[in-house]
């Protein structure tokens, strides 16, 4: 493990854990002490690891549902102009507004729009796409993306001293803790 | 060192996607233009003409009637593009040999007829009737513009259908007295425009038809 | 079944081969199968197409205005010329439709005795034999092309040559002509060259009438019929709803069977055949009789009649008992009866007929007789017969055949080609470089008769002009201009010739009355005055031979219902014209019974070699019910060699069989099975309605006891069943009344089947042919599918004729499933169909109930040549590939008469519109026009009780509806039959 | 929770959460290309171009090159359309329906599935366009978009329906897959052997860093994504079968279809699902993750919906009869004894008869059984399209309209065409993209060895 000079910039700090259960209790322990700035990485989700981190869940259900209500009126704004305002015409004598024949289309609508926010909502919301990210200058950080499990602080939470929190971090008996290169 | 992408990396791939997103746009409205433009609809474009014939002079300038040459404009589906003959008429006498004259003079003599390039036309699958227009107050300016102050014929509407429709459903803007339909600057006097034109002409008014039959697709296609 | 198809598919590319796509005979795969350049082509293009149809630019056109414009053309509207057409010795007179110079379309001369309006499909379908691009084009002298001057110079030098021995060896061979003026022309040469001879020759002729007249009266006559007071007509194996030239009989039966307003009697039509005519199929009593029996038949009926016969007619058990109660029928309505001798029969039954007519007092009512029709009606058969001896015997040195195609269609005994190559000067003058063309060393071009000037004479004799709507396209000449060239004048004119002629007959101001024969296309009071004739005592003619053996083979010839005796082969509209009862298309089959079929154990497709005296012909099997037993029928017309691209290869040819002696029907052929298959294109695999109610049908009883016989009550809620005709749309229907709403009646008692408003509706809306395969894979473009569904036994079932188009529905199924709107309602109750905006989905057709839809597989029109274009109507858009397209009434008609009416500023009037269909009607079945005005003609029909809309169970609130068929059997008979 | 229910586990013992990684990305990033491979690819690539030498003859000479005809105006091309949609409902059904209902087997098929049912709609998207008589216009006079004729699509028309259906359901099932994908890209940019991999998946990874913020984010749209897709894929064939519910046609006509066309489709679905599953199964060694109990499951499956499709058939027998409408009787009578009574009888062989042996639990575990009886279920339900769409036109109303139907030579090049075209991207997938979801097999990876530790999960 290396040590970068203490006039660089720094990121901040990851502390490595090798299990789920190690890193819930150290994602606990770093909020309860208070740092507000801070993240844990994981190779896939884990269930309360947020709560344990002291943040809150996403709201992009709403955003979801704002998405679906918008594709369900266009829709019907669509058929209804087209068939019944801009241009008539008499379909095998049923009605202009044959509001029956609306609603396939209407419902696909929704589905879709509801998808698109969802998923562009959740890459945008994440700050995702971001190739370049100061983690990656961590070698160990890769594992995160296997076996491995990190807490993070970083220096920009009001809380870090350099030195204090690589101790913090050491406390809680990781796997290795690593400075992160800004 | 294990960063695989530079710092540049981010801004890039968000500019790619602007980019992309951005072709796109550009690539829709293109069409649009393309199919709106000169270019395809030909509008305000002159062709050349075996005789550079001026509308200008002959209709603005001489105040020729169009149904001079246009003979059977009030009776047929087509106006009638004139023959040689009629063009003798005058130019037997008045200048009788002018150069620019000499295809007609020509044709006159070898019986040959004269290929016109035409400027104003409609594709084959639509059936559009002159005298039913003629005969029901749409002028000629309607569709064909101010031909009395073209030098060269020039098309002046697209003639798309969506042309054809604004005015088949609401004709109103475009009814005149049938004996003014030929009459280059006509201008509606009040009491005209107080009229309700459809009813002047016994075209059955909208607000009989949830569907006006003037959009019916049996109107021009058969 | 896979396997089957996929040798179609390559059959068809094998057979396309190196050769040239026949306009009509549709195939896709005209030249290589995929070259490497179309697959790039086509498999990269397509980007390009998209790209290309997202922005299109319209194409550079030109407008070539007239240099002086002719008298009378307004530049888009037709103008109606009225000129004559000739088939089998009759003439009809037609109103020629013509755009800025083109003739694109005929119809019956409403002025016209023998059409009286109504046409068939032979005069339907004749515009296209104008521009067919296979018609002679060049003018031929000893295999050499040559300009008509030298030509005639050197006709003239043959003639005078003749003259010099009072025309010694020169023989003219003609079809039954007439024309006055071209028979006073070519009496005028044969007086001048008193040892020249005049042949007549048509394979389909009167001879038998002929010889039937002479055994009756001593003297050659017509026979002219008036059905409408017809109460009871026996027809002895005649078809005369099919006479030739002549819709007039059928329109005149059809109109006292109508059913409609307040007539409530009809005739009854009795009926004798071998082979099945449609004649038989209207019959109300139809008895199936070989042809060798119908003699027995006619003599027993000629008995009960009181006409002494000698001998004892041996007749069987049924056929007496229909015998019987034909005669009472007979007696019983003396002077309103009438009895009719088919061509196809001998003498004798004309004579017994002639007999029966004059004890029953219907001549002068029924029946009149009037001079030939023909100018010198001679026995055909023998003239051919003397012809084809001498020219054998070198008796011959020129032989000028004007017309026909001898080689072709003489009879087989007589070797007309062998004794034909031993004439000198063979000179033929002809629309085709057909068979006898082929082996003439001289080949004049003719000028069809829209090409020419000429006269004519229909079935009464009423002599009308042929005036031409276009010059000769192919620098043609008529008849009459060759004669003219033997005698030295080259130049002449055939215009001058009939005008000559005429000018001579005309009595008061010639030039007023010949504008007027013009305009209206006859000369009046030239119909032929009654000819007063005595029969023979009976005693001296009227004895009936033996039975003939029911057991021995007879073969029948016949007409062919499309292409009657071959002189319509290369017409496609007619090859493609699906024939009346066997629904054929592009060839000819052997017709037997059910009953003989299966004693010999064949099959439908299956070849069969009929072999007689050493000749035989292959031919294949199709079962024809109503047929007789142990007869064969085979129609003639087809195996031509020299038809041109359609025509040749067609069929098998009759002719090779038909010997000059009995040239109708013979026992005693051999029928051998052979294990060929021959693939035949038929349009209807299923003529069992399954007991639905589609063709409704009521005895004459029954329908006027119950006046609402037609109303089936099937399983439909209340709500649906009253079809509010007249109001576009159902309950939410989103139109108001507008100032029109069309709708058609068809009355099914008046149908009969004849075809002629399917070629119409061909000729009007410039619907493409397809071709053999095509058909064959049930994608016929017909817009009106003409079913014929058969009831009861198949041995002499009943026959129903269906006209089936767009019945455009009010609440239609098709318009609702179309993804672009392709396919929309107007305000006046059509079904639109937009060509343009179809993006062949093919859903609407699937969808429709009726299966009216016909769907563009292929770019069918690219096999069409550029003459074949003239005969396209400028006002109805022609269709290109992947698009559908059905019966829209006729709406370029509509849109015309709304416009004329506008610009007139008034209502159209009931009548001013008629579909093509309607016009060509000959039996008037078809009814069109405004339902909304209940004084509207159509209105009033449609008011008859027995009016249904064919599935109207599904709510689709059809605008065509039919009138049920009422049948007039004689109910001491209808118990035996089924 | 369902390892209660069967004691077999969904995955095999001894896996960690870097042998499952590697397990599953060595295939894609380190195995050497295997010949077999290569033979498969070439035959459907093979294929594939017989499919664009038909399109190619389609544009030069139209829809006639096919047996369609008057009153069969739809022939093989909607029939395979249906049946490739059909067999693109499993992939979003696994991922979505099983997902809500927390069945934990899914996890390793899902991936796979998914994958089948994009290539599955992308050969089913090919029809719509291709069977028009005018595809240079048709493809986009569908679309609703302002033009310079004023005309717009006909919303009336199923056939509309259709075509925002499928997209919907195209695309929601593109994205649904690559958003699974997006972690598992991570893991490969990160240890893959070489850098050019790195690189590629690197890009597509989109910088994903496993934060539990992103996570977090990452389950809760996974989740309503599959709340959307459930309705959505049940829509999607109750859509197709509008395409026939809508018409008028006897056979066509009836209300039972929305549901019974779904159950087909998750039938034909899973049939397919297994005869793919299986060999690749077999091929790469993946019995540890593809577990009897998978196979099993999804055999009951197939039994069900086999079923529902079956009592389908059952209720449009008992319509017909009691309707009392003679066409829709003749129509039933038409299948049964009518000229294409064969088709009728094999169809209800295969569908209904045959997969009745899978009430026995010895034969759902016998593999080779299961592979065999998928491919039945998928040739039987290629052949109730053809039953409902073929049978029904050629014999309608009036007698006189009826017609036969013959497919051609490219009727069936292009059936095969579309076989290459799904074969052919199913391969690719396979070796460039993990076949498995690796980070969902982490979580089942310690839900398993939590349970072997019997501690309850954190």
């Amino acid at each position: 493990m290396h040590k970068a000079p203490p006039e660089n910039p720094i990121y901040g700090v990851i502390a490595e854990f090798k299990t789920v259960d190690e890193l819930m209790v150290a994602a606990s322990k770093v909020n309860q002490a208070g740092y507000t700035k801070t993240d844990a990485f994981s190779p896939f989700p884990v269930e309360g690891l947020i709560e344990a981190l002291g943040k809150h869940h996403s709201k992009i259900g709403f955003m979801i549902l704002g998405g679906g209500i918008t594709g369900l009126f266009s829709a019907f704004v669509m058929m209804y102009y087209t068939s019944v305002i801009d241009y008539p015409i008499n379909i095998g004598g049923r009605p202009l507004f044959s509001w029956p024949t609306y609603f396939p289309i209407m419902f696909e609508l929704t589905v879709l729009l509801s998808v698109f926010t969802a998923v562009f909502g959740m890459i945008a919301l994440n700050g995702l796409p971001r190739h370049y990210h100061p983690l990656f200058n961590v070698p160990e950080f890769l594992r995160a993306s296997k076996d491995s499990f990190f807490v993070g602080i970083e220096s920009s939470d009001p809380k870090f001293d350099l030195n204090q929190t690589k101790a913090f971090l050491q406390s809680l008996q990781p796997r290795g803790v690593h400075e992160v290169p800004a | 060192m294990s960063q695989l992408f530079g710092r540049s990396a981010n801004t890039l791939a968000l500019l790619t996607i602007s980019v992309v997103l951005l072709l796109g746009g550009i690539g829709v409205g293109l069409a649009y233009a393309i199919q709106g433009s000169s270019y395809v609809t030909e509008v305000n474009t002159f062709k050349a003409q075996p005789v550079p014939f001026s509308h200008q002079h002959h209709v603005g300038g001489l105040g020729i009637d169009c149904r001079y040459c246009h003979t059977s404009v009030e009776t047929s589906a087509v106006a009638g593009v004139p023959p040689v003959d009629t063009c003798m008429n005058c130019h037997k006498m008045m200048w009788a040999d002018a150069p620019m004259l000499k295809p007609i003079r020509d044709a006159h003599k070898t019986g040959e007829a004269i290929e016109w390039n035409q400027v104003n036309k409609v594709p084959e699958f639509v059936y559009f009737n002159h005298s039913a227009h003629i005969n029901k107050g749409v002028s000629c300016v309607s569709c064909h513009g101010q031909v009395n102050e073209m030098p060269l014929m020039r098309k002046t509407q697209t003639l798309y259908m969506g042309f054809c429709l604004d005015c088949h459903r609401n004709p109103q803007a475009n009814l005149r007295p049938v004996e003014a339909v030929t009459d280059m600057d006509w201008h509606p006097d009040e009491e005209w425009k107080k009229k309700d034109k459809l009813v002047h002409h016994g075209i059955h008014p909208k607000k009989n038809f949830e569907v006006h039959q003037l959009t019916n697709c049996s109107m021009c296609h058969r | 079944m896979k396997n089957e198809s996929d040798n179609k598919m390559w059959r068809s590319i094998e057979e396309q081969e190196g050769k040239h796509v026949p306009q009509a005979r549709f195939n896709p795969f005209n030249n290589d199968f995929l070259s490497r350049r179309e697959f790039m082509e086509w498999s990269s293009g397509m980007v390009a197409v998209l790209s290309a149809s997202a922005c299109t630019r319209m194409p550079q056109q030109k407008i070539v205005p007239y240099n002086k414009t002719p008298e009378k053309v307004v530049p888009g509207k037709p103008l109606y010329f009225a000129t004559t057409m000739t088939l089998n010795g009759r003439a009809i007179g037609v109103l020629a439709e013509s755009h800025m110079g083109r003739p694109t379309k005929l119809d019956g001369n409403a002025l016209h005795p023998a059409s009286l309006g109504g046409s068939d499909a032979y005069a339907q379908a004749a515009v296209l034999g104008l521009y067919d691009p296979d018609r002679s084009q060049s003018l031929n002298m000893a295999g050499s092309p040559m300009y008509w001057e030298n030509a005639a110079a050197s006709l003239n030098a043959i003639a005078k040559n003749h003259l010099a021995r009072r025309g010694e060896g020169f023989r003219i061979l003609t079809e039954p002509v007439v024309s006055p003026s071209l028979a006073a022309q070519i009496d005028a040469f044969v007086a001048a060259n008193p040892a020249a001879q005049w042949h007549q020759y048509e394979p389909v002729h009167r001879d038998t009438e002929r010889e039937g007249a002479l055994m009756a009266f001593g003297e050659d006559v017509a026979s002219v019929y008036a059905f409408k007071p017809a109460e009871v007509v026996v027809s002895l194996d005649s078809d005369f709803l099919m006479e030739p030239a002549n819709p007039r009989y059928a329109r005149d039966f059809a109109s006292n069977r109508t059913m409609l307003q307040g007539s409530h009697g009809m005739s009854r039509l009795y009926s004798a055949e071998a082979s099945p005519t449609i004649t038989g199929a209207k019959a109300d009593n139809r008895i199936v009789a070989r042809a060798s029996e119908v003699e027995q038949i006619a003599a027993a009926l000629a008995q009960a009649c009181g006409v002494s016969v000698q001998g004892t007619p041996s007749v069987t058990a049924a056929h007496k008992k229909w015998v019987q109660a034909a005669a009472e029928d007979l007696k019983k309505h003396e002077g309103a009866s009438l009895v009719v001798p088919g061509r196809w029969q001998t003498p004798l039954v004309h004579a017994l007929a002639h007999a029966m007519n004059a004890r029953l007092r219907n001549v002068g009512k029924t029946v009149r007789y009037t001079a030939p029709v023909e100018v010198h009606s001679v026995a055909q058969s023998d003239s051919i017969k003397r012809l084809a001896l001498d020219m054998q015997a070198g008796k011959v040195e020129t032989v000028l055949i004007l017309g026909g195609n001898p080689v072709y269609n003489a009879p087989s005994d007589v070797k007309f080609s062998e004794s034909l190559s031993k004439v000198k000067n063979r000179i033929h003058c002809g629309l085709y470089v057909d068979e006898t063309a082929s082996q003439c060393n001289y080949h004049i071009p003719e000028a069809h008769f829209l090409e020419s000037w000429g006269d004519a004479r229909a079935y009464d004799g009423t002599a009308s002009l042929i005036q031409p709507l276009i010059a000769p396209l192919y620098g043609g000449k008529t008849y009459s201009e060759v004669l003219a060239a033997f005698s030295g004048d080259a130049n002449a004119k055939s215009y001058d010739q009939v005008r000559a002629y005429w000018k001579g007959k005309a009595g008061g101001d010639f030039e007023r009355s010949w504008t007027r024969w013009l305009n209206e296309g006859v000369v009046e009071g030239s119909a032929s005055a009654d000819k007063r004739v005595a029969l023979r005592a009976e005693g001296s003619w009227a004895k009936v031979g033996r039975a003939p053996t029911a057991t021995s083979m007879e073969v029948i010839f016949r007409p062919d219902a499309t292409m009657f005796d071959g002189r319509f082969s290369n017409n496609g509209w007619l090859q493609e014209m699906p024939k009346p009862l066997s629904k054929l298309t592009w060839d000819n089959a052997a017709f037997v019974s059910a009953a003989t079929a299966a004693a010999l154990g064949i099959k439908n497709e299956q070849v069969i070699r009929i072999v007689w005296g050493g000749k035989s012909v292959d031919a294949p099997v199709w079962i024809l019910p109503g047929h007789a037993d142990n007869s064969v029928t085979l129609p003639l017309g087809y195996g031509r060699t020299h038809a041109g691209r359609l025509g040749t290869g067609t069929g098998f040819n009759a002719y090779s069989l038909r010997p000059s002696g009995s040239t109708w029907s013979f026992a005693g052929v051999e029928i051998a099975k052979t294990d060929k298959q021959y693939r035949l294109a038929n349009t209807q695999s299923h003529a069992n309605m399954e007991g639905r109610p589609i063709v409704r049908t009521a005895t004459l009883a029954k329908a006027q006891k119950d006046h609402h016989w037609t109303h089936i009550h099937m399983h439909v809620p209340e709500r649906l069943q009253n079809v509010d005709v007249g109001t576009a749309g159902g309950e939410h229907a989103p139109v108001a009344p507008a100032q029109y709403q069309w709708g058609m009646a068809i009355n099914l008692s008046a149908c009969n089947g004849c075809n002629s408003c399917v070629v119409a509706c061909q000729a009007e809306n410039n619907i493409p042919n397809v071709g053999k395969e095509e058909v064959i894979r049930g994608r016929e473009m017909h817009w009106i599918n003409l079913d014929r569904y058969y009831e009861g036994d198949t041995a002499n079932p009943d026959t129903h004729f269906q006209p089936r188009m767009c019945v455009q529905c009010e609440t239609a199924p098709c318009e609702v499933v179309c993804p672009v709107g392709a396919t929309a309602h107007d305000n006046e109750g059509l079904n639109n169909m937009v060509y343009n905006r179809c993006v062949g989905t093919k859903y609407c057709s699937n969808n429709c109930p009726y299966k009216v839809r016909h769907f563009n597989f292929f770019e069918y029109t690219k096999t069409i040549t550029p003459s074949m274009k003239m005969v396209q109507n400028p006002d109805v858009t022609v269709r290109g590939r992947g698009v559908m397209e059905k019966c829209t009434y006729c709406v370029q008609r509509i849109s015309e008469a709304r416009i004329t009416a506008k610009n007139e500023g008034r209502k159209i009037r009931d009548g001013e519109v008629k579909t093509a269909c309607q016009t060509a009607c000959p039996s008037q079945a078809i009814f069109f026009g405004d339902i909304s005005n209940p004084n509207s003609l159509v209105s009033k029909i449609k008011a008859e009780s027995h009016n249904y809309g064919l599935l109207e169970e599904l709510n689709t609130k059809p605008r065509t509806t039919y009138l049920g068929k009422v049948t007039n059997p004689n109910t001491a008979l209808s118990a035996e039959k089924s | 929770m369902s390892q209660d229910l069967t004691p077999e586990s969904v995955i095999g013992p001894g896996q960690t959460l870097s042998s499952v990684t590697d397990k599953i990305n060595d295939i894609v990033v380190k195995q050497k290309i295997r010949p077999g491979w290569v033979l498969g690819f070439f035959i459907s690539f093979c294929l594939l171009n017989g499919f664009f030498l038909t399109v190619a003859l389609l544009f030069k000479y139209g829809v006639g090159i096919w047996g369609i005809t008057v009153p069969v105006g739809w022939g093989f091309d909607i029939i395979n359309f249906v049946w490739w949609i059909g067999i693109g409902h499993a992939g979003t059904l696994i991922s979505a329906i099983l997902l809500l209902f927390r069945q934990d087997w899914r996890t390793s098929i899902n991936r796979f599935a998914e994958a089948m049912t994009l290539f599955a709609v992308a050969c089913a998207a090919t029809y719509p366009i291709l069977h028009m008589g005018r595809p240079e216009v048709g493809a986009y006079w569908v679309l609703p978009y302002p033009n310079f004729m004023g005309m717009w699509p006909q919303f009336r028309s199923p056939l509309m329906w259709d075509v925002f259906a499928i997209s919907t359901y195209g695309l929601t099932s593109l994205l649904f897959w690559l958003v699974g994908l997006v972690p598992d890209f991570a893991t490969l940019r990160d240890h893959s052997p070489h850098l050019w991999q790195r690189k590629i998946y690197g890009i597509c990874s989109l910088g994903w860093r496993g934060s539990a913020v992103h996570w977090n984010r990452y389950e809760t749209i996974y989740l309503i994504l599959a709340g959307l897709a459930t309705p959505l894929v049940l829509s999607v064939h109750t859509i197709v079968s509008f395409d026939f519910a809508i018409g008028i046609v006897p056979g066509w006509h009836t209300t039972i279809f929305p549901p019974y066309f779904v159950a087909g489709a998750i039938y034909s679905g899973f049939a397919m699902v297994l005869t793919l599953m299986i060999p690749t199964r077999y091929f790469f060694g993946l019995y540890d993750f593809i577990t009897p109990r998978h196979l099993n499951a999804m055999a009951k499956v197939m039994l069900l919906t086999g079923l529902i499709v079956a009592y389908g058939y059952l209720i449009e027998g008992f319509i017909g009869w009691y309707s009392s409408s003679e066409y829709e009787r003749f129509m039933l009578i038409n299948r049964f004894v009518g000229p294409y009574r064969y088709f009728y009888w094999a169809l209800l062989a295969c569908n209904v008869v045959i997969p009745q042996l899978l009430w026995f639990r010895k034969l759902r575990r016998n593999v080779p059984f299961l592979f065999l009886i998928s491919l039945i279920i998928n040739t039987g339900m290629w052949l109730e399209r053809f039953i409902i769409i073929v049978v029904s036109l050629s014999a309608d109303f009036l007698p006189a309209a009826w017609g036969m139907y013959y497919p051609t030579t490219f009727d069936w090049t292009m059936f095969i065409g579309t076989i290459g075209l799904f074969f052919s991207l199913l391969f690719i997938f396979i070796r460039v993209l993990p076949l498995i979801s690796v980070f969902e097999m982490r979580v089942l990876v310690t839900e398993e060895d939590h349970k072997r530790k019997g501690k309850p999960h954190a």
